[in-house]
């Protein structure tokens, strides 16, 4: 199955889309939040990241979904094509999508393309 | 410029960024989260503590180093983007032992254009670019001319911080301060202003 | 000022947005967080959607930025033309716009086209 | 049919809802949130409290109070949707102490109406408006053919169940359930296996 990271400034916020995420999208996909600086704070640790890839990767890919300014610059950092991708989507549905796309298991590519979807939907 | 030269320059800003660590967190505030020097003071301090560790031997390893400790441990934008200028210029110095003033003005083009390469901000965004790059050419410009090195990292110095000055007007269009639009107007941008202590830095450590 | 409700089904995320839209916007916006039931689950209070109302109306209009599902509901209930408005826009990133642009003395108009807005800023 | 007509159609729903309430969870396991069993029985039983605190005196202030609480209570997206439900059948009673079946069918057709204009969901989107309509239709073409109350509300219940199961197939366009796309078929809608329970206690009630 494809893994999601969820990249944001808040180790809080990042926990909270996982969860949400996970009750909507299943609980086996592979997820994990990387929230936060290493002592807590707002902000990115490029260490945690990695760590939360390394935690998701089953061999099929990886998709990082990065908040806003370090987080997404993190993720460039990160990203290896074909392997770990980007996906530049709205933070909360764009992880609801990937995340129930990759529990449907789809590719890398469906996936991506499943989050890229969430900019299209409208909630009215 | 050996080893032991570029060693001085990391102290330098290492320094700089802590005696100026309340002013950049200000600007900071003004049109982002109050972080930046806060940011750079951690992200320096564990380099200075990586540095003592590894010891580097060459300019290259060193400023290879330095980059990777500030991706790992700057927390905000600039940690990525700092990080990537400093692995650039070390990677284009490669395993030489001494870089002439040619080389380090290639070097921070290298540097430049991985900033670009990474954060996408050009020229006039409001960000450490609009810093950056006129020093970056400033140097260039003295190498092109001959000028001596205390003399072209003068040039460079003050172009970095008529740069920084520069991004008052702007409104930004790249990072954090981006959100604000229009209020972004009428501040210095912080990263802009932390190059401008960089380039100072450098410098500093030409003069002596 | 024109007030913003966050509306989440959980009360982590909401309060963590209004947490990080603070930081970005300003301390001054009217903003609140209502996440989850009254009993702390996941879900949505109308009661507490109504209260979080009434705390950020400044008379300058109230913008209600739901999640999904029955946050969307509870905020169509809600609405009143005019004065209690919807945003059908991205969670994190169009509440970000909504608190910036409210924090610039926008209209309601104003923060409403703002919040919209995030439906076409890319990322990358 | 009068007040006390509509409070035990209340109570009945509400113990059908408290035994039903593990099935409606695992039908909301397979497609949602696995919470609509226990959001259902959360609302009833502050709906019976609220019921017994009040007393309505008519059958259009029973319902309104019913959807009224509902709507606060139930926490889930069926809260606003079969609040709003109730309130529209009670705000097209008015203060009448007696509902004729012809108003009935009245009702449950505004009630039908509210749902969509909430929650915009048309017939085949695997939603409660696919048990909904069917069953409001039958009633209506029941009125029409002059059947007898307890034979009408037999065939609205049994089209609200056969509606609840042609569900099953469908692939969701409304609710949390859209969020699974083709995932979402095979399985029964949770709040469309809810109005058939509706139904069906309307039935009970009526064949007292
Ligand atoms: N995409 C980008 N390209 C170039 N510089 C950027 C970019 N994003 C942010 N910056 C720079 O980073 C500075 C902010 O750094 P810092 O406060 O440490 O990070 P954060 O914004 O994550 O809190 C800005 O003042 C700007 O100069
Ligand atoms: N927009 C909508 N229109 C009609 N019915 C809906 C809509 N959204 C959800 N539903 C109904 O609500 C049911 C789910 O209710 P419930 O589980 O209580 O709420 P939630 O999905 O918020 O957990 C679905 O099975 C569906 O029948
Ligand atoms: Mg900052
Ligand atoms: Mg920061
Ligand atoms: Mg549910
Ligand atoms: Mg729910």
């Amino acid at each position: 199955m494809v893994g999601i990271v969820l990249i944001s400034h808040s180790s809080g916020l990042a926990a909270e889309v996982v969860a949400l995420a996970r009750q909507i999208g299943g609980a086996r996909v592979p997820l994990a939040a990387a929230g936060g600086t290493e002592d807590g704070g707002l902000g990115t640790s490029p260490d945690r990241v990695s760590a939360a890839i390394k935690e998701v990767d089953q061999g099929d890919g990886v998709v990082l979904i990065p908040d806003l300014g370090s987080s997404v610059l993190t993720a460039r950092l990160l990203q290896s094509p074909g392997e770990v991708v980007i996906a530049d989507v709205p933070f909360v549905e764009g992880a609801i999508s990937a995340v129930v796309a990759a529990g449907g298991g789809a590719s890398l590519d469906g996936v991506l393309a499943a989050a890229e979807e969430a900019w299209h939907v409208r909630k009215l | 410029m050996n080893t032991q030269f570029f060693a001085a320059w990391i102290e330098e800003i290492a320094a700089a960024v802590r005696s100026r660590r309340d002013h950049l967190t200000q600007l900071d505030a003004a049109i982002g989260d109050a972080d930046h020097g806060a940011n750079l003071d951690r992200g320096f301090t564990a380099v200075r503590e990586a540095l003592a560790a590894a010891s580097p031997q060459t300019p290259g390893a060193l400023l290879v180093l330095v980059g990777s400790t500030l991706i790992r441990k700057v927390g905000g934008a600039s940690g990525p983007l700092y990080g990537t200028a400093f692995r650039e210029m070390g990677k284009a110095f490669g395993d030489a032992a001494e870089v002439s003033l040619a080389e380090l003005s290639t070097g921070l083009n290298a540097a430049l254009s991985g900033v670009q390469r990474l954060g996408a901000a050009a020229e006039g965004d409001k960000t450490m670019v609009d810093a950056f790059a006129p020093a970056a050419d400033a140097l260039a410009q003295a190498v092109r001319d001959g000028v001596k090195p205390q003399e072209a990292l003068e040039a460079a110095a003050s172009a970095a911080e008529q740069g920084a000055k520069a991004t008052v007007p702007l409104q930004a269009r790249k990072g954090r301060a981006s959100y604000l639009g229009p209020r972004s107007v009428g501040h210095e941008d912080p990263g802009a202003a932390s190059t401008a202590l960089l380039f100072g830095a450098l410098r500093t450590v030409a003069a002596r």
